[in-house]
């Protein structure tokens, strides 16, 4: 069973890699994908796959942030399994936009050198693509640092990532301490990487401002509830407490029907006629299909997450429910980028079509075989993480000041870095149609960032001062 | 655990980096033949401008050839002694077409004007193109190996224009 | 101080990831000011005080609808037909396209890019591919496009392309113009006022020291020169002497979409009853 | 155990680096397959120019330059100096660049093997394939019979066409066919009956008030439309469009109008005008004939226009069968009158009904009404620059005897008592043989197959023709079923004069220069004619005595310009070519416009809305033919009510088959230029119905639908466009695209063989 299911995913991949080839082979006339006003649209199923499954895994990685910051003991578990589901989702939402690049290679050379910060793509490629999903890695590898170093001895890879863990209780301290600030400080950087996200898809020019902000919104809020019920699915698959994430998802859902709602009627009620043909073709126009879909979908799932509620609810269940909520939430991506450009444009362009093809729904099914296949391989591999507790009283540890030297150069140094290169790419003195004076400023912008996400890297690595003869020991092998 | 592997991979992989660096740099010009051993070491000697034979050099964007016409207003009359100089009107007995072979090549996306360098900007030839004084040979190989940088540089010394359509088509 | 097993090795290799780390920062860095050098275009002063704002004027009562400025459009800037391929001829390109009905028109208006003032496309440009010359003029670079198409979805006017396959020429490309270059699949293109051949008239003034007179102006881009009834008119809407700021301050003067607030330089003479 | 060290990290950083590295060098990553600049030869020269040309692709005759970078045609634009286009080009003069360089077109002679359309060719040298056609020919001639070739030529105005004809009057046949029929063929006959000229009428529109369009085509497609185009760059009239389907172009009002129905509204126009005294009377009762009643001497008392209109065509009797409102047709007629210099014109596809020389006359009758001829803002006759044809040809015994043979189309017979041809019976009366067996078929700037309806009986036609010579350029469909291609040159490879009929009014004779290379092995149709008659010999020989087509042009200038009395005129034939080289041709100023009415070349001298001479010639037919075709025997414009094509319960819809801006006579379609121009919104390449949506709604349809159009004798396949710019009951589609000709019933106007474009019924159903 095990096996024919990760056979099927393994199949998966290969399609949606050969689907890939496809594209690179053929161009985008493979997908059909059109131009916005000659009866298409540009964004397509990729652009809606990177939507969701970006907002999903950044509300996961919020959840984390959340229990982690909270030390709550009894979901240390839950809070693993979200950074897993969050890796696995940023990765997917990467294969996404890599999917729906023209030129996916100029992308890694010229979006280093020349990215534009007043773009919204900038955030999305450098917080949500690059910092989050460092900063996931990170978290990840200092969360599960204890049981890495009990696997130490069999592999050198292991036992990198748990170079210089002590099992002391001053090491352990730290440890609880480190977990609590970067959960801290991670929670707005995941939680402004959902909000740009939102921006990208809701607000758009040659729409009422107003609009495209709601859009927003709702945008974040249909996104914490598809990453809260992978979260809850994930969690009950592994038989951990779940219940809590059940109820925020109920309260999710049913937020978001509130939304969709009057979003809708909002949009029936604008004077521009753009917004109200697009708000016609989700009430009993071309895409009103899947708008009551949407709906539907999503008054089911809110009542059947009530049902989860309860302990006793079958995995099947909860399974059940993930599915219509992410089905849901997909359509609502499908339909707010879609619809908008097949139907509410500002000119009297003619109505278009977008029917994704078989080469798109190929690729999409690779990239969440994919996903699912690392998140189980991580789930496999990644020993639980300890949650922070509380500080235990010990001796205070030395060759502090060393430590907090380094975590705050690097913090200051990497915000410092992380100032500059935004504003160079920003264009700081340059001339406003030009280049950065610097080519590769959004390069040092990242750098910094890193840096300060290192930061804590650092404060866990530098080693205590050494108590007198105890270098020399050797090492215990088995 | 073998260190001594792991150097010769390394030293193997960098030196392969930078000769395939090397390797990018040359442009394909391969066994290039000019359709006449024509010096320009001869004609310059002989008090001769540039845009005598490359007419468009001073008004055009392209400085262009010379064509056989141009030649003979010179060649119709024995000039020089060299042994090959006669050839050039062996082109007008065939009939034939003095057909030279370019060997710089702008890439497909820029533009470049020889009438704004030279006549708007008042830059020597030299500026950009080797000392054609000391060649004795019809060239076979480019000799500008410029590339966006090189441009940029100068124009940001010289004032010029920065507007990436300026240069870019 | 409690020790585990494994304290010596593991704090041996912590060192050993430091170094690392350190050493390939550096190596990414050195790569990184070798790129810079080569690809960095910032400039120290910007040139050419010219404050030209290049504009069109299209009069919606002169057009006849004929369709010529969009052949002389996609012939003088070497677009490809789409073709009869069922792929490809969905996505058909034109700079210069027929926008079905327009406020202040009856019939298909022509409808170029509109080169705003405040171009949304070259806000959510994340490489800079697309931006606004000092002459006006909304310009896609696309050798910087790395084709994530957000200019597309952000223009209020649908007035951008992407090549959804390699571009093909019918028969041999021996008819292509060699002042404008054909564009690769993958990458975003649009109407550039026939830039090419702004610059080769700037550039003939300056070499022939004559003046730049607006009548030469007038049908500069290939849609203008074509227009039979003279219904395009290209020049400087910044020279209040022009024949286009003249007409842009007519009372038929209409700009598409001014509630987006992108302050058109493409202006239509709408049609009189 | 593998330990991990701190070499390895080193290394490991240091590879990261070189890769880096090796990026940031990665020269030239923007690689296109194509070079902007080919290699060719001569590449290096940046050699560039413009020649001046004419264009072709329509009958305008605008005046173009190419522009040539290194040897290749890269540009068209329209000439500045040109007094027809005024530097203005439409989409289809510019499109000319991609049939140059088709990949498509045909390479070298073509000889057909294995069965006829089997698509099996040999490629042939021009002597062997000349030699081929001789021999057939010269069998003709030493059979007696001539006659039996038939040419049928899609160009007008060039001197290919007249040294075409000059050939045929030398080797005996009649059978020089032009495609006037299926064109304008009402417009140009009515201006022939009624002012004495043949050809279309010039229109002074820069000056004009209001224009009554009748149809589309002229302000749309027609070789007139560009006239049109200009004339609104100054000042446009206020256009006021009467046609089923509203016109693509710029326009005041639409006023719909059933198919065929044009001519009524004339006339109810008319009545009105008479009725309300709007009509000019000084210049009626001076310069008009057969307003009121007139005897005439062989057809006897003929009855006015005064009286038919007041009594047959108030506004009320015609609502029936134009379906505009009384009160339309007066407010019109009013508009008409009170402006001052309003004219009406139609075109070809308001005269394309059964009804076709009638409606064009009733037209053209309004604007003797309304004073307009001759007058600022006015209606012209058509001018032609007068170039003098060669010296007459000598034809032999044979030949004169092939010529007395009568016009295979019926030309000239009862069966076209009025008109100048009718391509359309050529298939009919080849498969009968009547009035005699075709042996040889030549097809000049045509694809019959492709552009006329009728397609069966022109593949069983083309069948049974022993030779069929097609000179396309492409292998057309009726080119597939020829037994020899002789691939003509494009007019951007060839050298050619065209007379041009300026809707401006100014004499024009255009010239085409080769603007490149030949691309191909392939030869002009004039030097093809050369050589035919040399190979021939004889008288035929002696007719074309030419070395090659240039020399017969540069003689016929010769001889044009020692008539001409002009000062300015140039010394030399020599000097005359340079200057229509530099400038794209030779024109006058405009001739005075101002100058009032003189004497029209008509029996009367006046404008004749009787024509006399349709009364003679009617009066001389044969009773029988009288009696047959119901003829009222008066020079009258005989209007009667249009005739359909199918039975009105079967097929409720009209098909109205229009001309759009991109339509191109001859081998539009293999443009995909024109096939993409985005004046249909969405996918431009699909043939569209576009119908009324009070009719979609009758038969169930939505836009997009897939339907098949049905007529009595064919269907197609099409995409549904609802559209209120269709009036109720018609359904609209463009021709160019294959499909819609093949719908058309062969039908025409008795009188003047004009085909009945407009004259089918049909009917749509969706389809999955």
């Amino acid at each position: 069973m095990k096996r024919a299911a990760i056979g099927f995913l393994l199949a998966l991949v290969a399609v949606g890699a050969y689907a890939w080839a496809q594209q690179c082979i053929h161009g985008d006339a493979v997908t059909d994908l059109r131009t916005i006003g000659a009866g298409g649209a540009v964004w397509g199923l990729y652009v809606v796959g990177d939507g969701f499954f970006a907002s999903a895994a950044l509300a996961s990685l919020v959840v984390a942030c959340v229990i982690r910051v909270r030390r709550s003991r009894e979901m240390g578990n839950a809070a693993q399994i979200a950074l897993l589901l969050g890796l696995a989702g940023l990765l997917a939402s990467l294969g996404c936009v890599l999917a729906d690049l023209g030129r996916p290679m100029a992308a890694m050379v010229n979006l280093p050198l020349f990215g534009r910060p007043r773009s919204p793509f900038f955030g999305t490629f450098t917080l949500v693509a690059g910092v989050s999903l460092f900063a996931t890695v990170v978290h990840l590898a200092l969360a599960t640092r204890p049981g890495w170093a009990e696997r130490a001895q069999t592999a050198w890879l292991w036992r990198l990532v748990a170079c210089g863990w002590q099992q002391t209780a001053s090491a352990t301290r730290r440890r609880g301490r480190v977990d609590f600030w970067v959960s801290l400080a991670l929670l707005p950087l995941f939680l402004g990487g959902l909000v740009i996200l939102g921006v990208v898809f809701g607000v758009r020019a040659g729409r009422p401002a107003w609009q495209g902000e709601f859009e927003v919104v709702t945008f974040v809020v249909s996104g914490c509830a598809a990453g809260c019920s992978l979260l809850a699915l994930a969690t009950r698959a592994s038989r951990q407490v779940s219940v809590p994430l059940a109820r925020a998802l109920a309260g999710l859902t049913g937020l978001t029907v509130l939304l969709v709602v009057s979003g809708e009627i909002l949009a029936l009620r604008t004077p521009y006629p753009s917004v109200q043909r697009y708000a016609r073709a989700l009430l009993d126009g071309a895409w009103s299909n899947l708008f009551w879909a949407e709906l539907v979908l999503f008054f089911v799932a809110a009542i059947s997450s009530l049902a989860t509620w309860r302990k006793t609810a079958s995995v099947v269940w909860a399974a059940t429910t993930t599915l219509l909520v992410c089905t849901a939430v997909f359509i609502e991506r499908f339909l707010v980028l879609v619809a908008w450009q097949t139907h509410g444009l500002g000119l009297p362009w003619p109505a278009g079509v977008y029917h994704p093809s078989g080469v798109e729904w190929s690729v999409l099914a690779g990239v969440v075989a994919a996903a699912v296949l690392v998140f189980l391989l991580l789930t496999k591999v990644c020993p639980a993480g300890t949650a922070a507790s509380p500080e235990p009283a010990g001796p205070a540890p030395t060759g502090r000041r060393l430590r907090l030297l380094v975590t705050a150069a690097c913090l200051i140094l990497g915000l410092a870095a992380a100032g500059v290169g935004l504003a160079l790419s920003a264009g700081l003195a340059s001339a406003p149609f030009l280049d950065p004076i610097l080519s590769g400023s959004p390069l040092i912008f990242l750098a910094g960032l890193f840096l300060m996400v290192l930061a804590p890297v650092a404060y866990e690595l530098i080693p205590e001062r050494k108590a007198r003869g105890h270098g020399v020991s050797p090492p215990h092998l088995p | 655990m073998s260190h001594p592997r792991g150097r010769i991979v390394l030293l193997v992989a960098v030196v392969a980096s930078f000769a395939g660096m090397a390797g990018a740099r040359r442009s394909p010009a391969g066994d290039t033949r000019q359709p006449l051993p024509m010096s320009h070491k001869r004609h310059i000697t002989k008090d001769m401008k540039c845009r005598a034979c490359h007419q468009g050099v001073e008004g055009e964007a392209m400085a262009s050839f010379p064509t056989l016409a141009d030649c003979m207003d010179c060649h119709k009359t024995p000039q020089g002694k060299e042994p090959a100089e006669p050839e050039v009107r062996a082109f007008v007995a065939r009939g034939q077409d003095l057909t030279w072979v370019r060997l710089n090549r702008l890439a497909g996306h820029v533009y470049f004007s020889h009438a704004a360098h030279v006549t708007l900007a008042s830059m020597k030839c030299e500026e950009c193109h080797r000392d054609m004084k000391a060649v004795d040979q019809a060239p076979t190989e480019p000799d500008i190996h410029a590339q966006m940088s090189d441009c940029v540089a100068c124009h940001r010394s010289k004032h010029a224009s920065l507007d990436c359509l300026a240069c870019h088509k | 101080m409690k020790r585990g097993p494994l304290d010596d090795d593991v704090r041996d290799s912590r060192r050993k990831l430091l170094a690392g780390l350190a050493a390939s920062a550096a190596g990414a860095l050195a790569g990184c000011t070798r790129a810079m050098a080569a690809q960095s275009t910032a400039p120290v002063a910007a040139t050419s005080g010219s404050r030209r704002r290049w504009g069109l004027v299209i009069d919606l009562d002169r057009c006849a609808r004929c369709g010529g400025c969009v052949v002389a459009c996609q012939q003088e800037n070497n677009v490809a037909p789409a073709g009869s391929d069922a792929a490809a001829r969905m996505r058909p390109i034109h700079w210069m396209d027929f926008l079905p009905a327009a406020p202040g028109s009856s019939s298909a208006t022509p409808i170029p890019c509109m080169h705003c003032e405040d171009p949304p496309c070259v806000k959510v440009c994340p490489v800079g591919a697309t931006y606004k010359t000092e002459e006006g003029i909304t310009a896609q670079i696309w050798e910087r496009c790395i084709g994530c198409r957000y200019c597309m979805v952000a223009c209020p006017y649908a007035r951008r392309y992407f090549n959804w396959s390699e571009p093909r020429w019918p028969g041999d490309v021996s008819s292509l113009n060699p002042d404008v270059a054909p564009r690769p699949r993958g990458v975003v293109e649009k109407c550039t006022l026939c830039h090419h051949r702004i610059r080769a008239a700037l550039e003939r003034a300056r070499v022939d020291e004559e003046p730049l007179t607006d009548e030469t102006l007038r049908r500069l881009p290939a849609c203008a020169q074509s227009c039979p009834t003279l219904a395009i008119t290209f020049g400087d809407l910044a020279d209040p002497e022009s024949e286009v700021a003249r007409l842009a301050a007519s009372p038929r003067a209409v700009r598409l979409l001014p509630e987006a607030g992108t302050r058109p330089k493409v202006i239509y003479l709408r049609e009189t009853k | 155990m593998r330990r991990f060290g701190r070499r390895e990290l080193l290394g490991g950083a240091a590879l990261a680096g070189a890769a880096v590295l090796g990026c940031g060098q990665k020269k030239d990553p923007y690689r296109i397959d194509k070079p902007a600049v080919p290699r060719v030869p001569g590449w290096h020269s940046g050699e560039e120019r413009w020649v001046l040309s004419t264009c072709a692709l329509c009958d305008a005759g605008c005046g173009i330059k190419v522009r040539v970078v290194e040897g290749r045609a890269v540009k068209i634009e329209g000439n500045p100096e040109h007094p027809v286009n005024r530097g203005g080009l439409c989409s289809r003069g510019q499109a000319a660049l991609q049939s140059l360089y088709h990949p498509e077109r045909v390479g070298s002679p073509l000889r057909r093997m294995g069965s006829r359309g089997e698509g099996q060719w040999k490629p042939i040298s021009w002597d062997e394939a000349i030699g081929e056609v001789v021999a057939k020919l010269a069998k003709l001639r030493a059979s007696g019979h001539p006659e039996r070739l038939v040419l049928i030529d899609g160009e007008s105005g060039t001197f290919s066409r007249d040294l075409w004809a000059r050939f045929l009057l030398a080797f005996g046949s009649p059978n020089h066919i032009g495609l006037g029929s299926t064109r304008a063929a009402g417009v140009r006959l009515a201006n022939l009956y009624t002012q004495g000229r043949y050809g279309l009428p010039a229109y002074d529109l820069a000056r004009g008030r209001v224009l009554l369009a009748m149809g589309t085509d002229l302000l749309e497609s027609s070789g007139q439309a560009m006239y049109f185009w200009r004339a609104a760059s100054t000042r446009r009239p206020r256009v006021l469009c009467v046609s089923p389907r509203r016109p693509g172009c710029r326009f005041d009002e639409w006023i719909p109008i059933a198919p065929g129905g044009y001519g009524a509204l004339a006339l109810s126009l008319a009545h009105v005008l008479v009725r309300d005294s709007l009509i000019d009377r000084d210049f009626v009762r001076d310069h008009v004939f057969g307003f009121s009643a007139w005897q005439d001497p062989l057809a006897g008392e003929q009855r006015g226009l005064e009286e038919t209109v007041r009594v047959d065509y108030g506004p009320d009797k015609t609502k029936e069968v134009t379906d505009i409102p009384v009160a339309m047709v007066e407010r019109l007629a009013h508009m008409l009158a009170r402006q001052g210099s309003a004219v009406a014109v139609s075109d070809g596809s308001a005269t394309a009904a059964s009804n076709g020389l009638a409606t064009a006359m009733a037209i053209s009758a309004l604007n003797a009404l309304l004073g307009n001829l001759k007058r600022a803002g006015g209606v012209r006759l058509p001018v032609d620059v007068g170039v003098a044809d060669w010296d007459t040809p000598t034809a032999d015994v044979v030949a004169a005897a092939g010529n007395a043979a009568p016009r295979i189309d019926g030309a000239g017979t009862a069966a076209c008592p009025l008109g100048r041809g009718r391509v359309q019976a050529v298939p009919g009366a080849i498969t009968s043989a009547k009035p005699y067996p075709v042996e040889a078929l030549f097809l000049h700037s045509t694809d019959p197959l492709a552009g006329l309806p009728g397609r069966q009986a022109w593949i069983a036609a083309l069948h049974q023709v022993p030779l069929v010579v097609s000179f396309s350029p492409w292998l057309d469909d009726s080119a597939r079923l020829a037994d020899l291609v002789l691939p003509d040159r494009l007019p951007l490879e060839a050298w050619e004069v065209v007379r041009v009929a300026s809707g401006a009014g100014e004499p024009v004779l255009g010239l085409r220069q080769p603007v490149v290379a030949p691309l191909h092995d392939t030869r002009q149709a004039g030097d093809v004619i050369v050589a035919l008659a040399g190979g021939l010999g004889g008288s035929i020989a002696r007719s074309v005595p030419w070395k090659c087509y240039q020399d017969a042009v540069t003689v016929r200038l010769q001889g044009w310009l020692s008539s001409l009395e002009d000062d300015d005129a140039p010394a030399d034939v020599q000097s005359l070519l340079s200057e229509m080289k530099e400038a794209g041709g030779w024109w006058r100023e405009s001739a005075d416009a101002e100058a009032g009415p003189s004497e029209l070349p008509t029996p009367s001298g006046k404008f004749e809305i009787g024509s006399q001479v349709i009364a003679a010639r009617m009066a001389k037919a044969p009773d029988t033919a009288k009696e047959s075709q119901g003829w009222p025997c008066k020079g009258l414009p005989p209007w009667e009510l249009p005739r359909f094509s199918g039975d009105p319960l079967q097929f409720p819809l009209h098909l109205v088959p229009y001309r759009p801006a991109q339509f191109v006579e001859n081998g539009g379609r293999f443009l995909s230029w024109l096939s993409e121009l985005p004046l249909v919104s969405g996918d431009p390449w699909p043939l569209r119905a576009e119908i009324n949506p009070a009719d979609a709604a009758r038969f169930g349809l939505a836009d997009g639908d897939q339907v098949l159009v049905e007529s009595p004798i064919g269907s197609c396949r099409a995409v549904a466009q609802l559209s209120d710019g269709v009036g109720v009951g018609v359904v609209a589609m463009a021709l160019g695209k294959a499909g819609v000709v093949d719908l058309v019933v062969l039908d025409e106007d008795r009188w003047s063989g004009a085909l009945a474009w407009q004259g089918t019924r049909v009917r749509v159903r969706k389809v999955s």
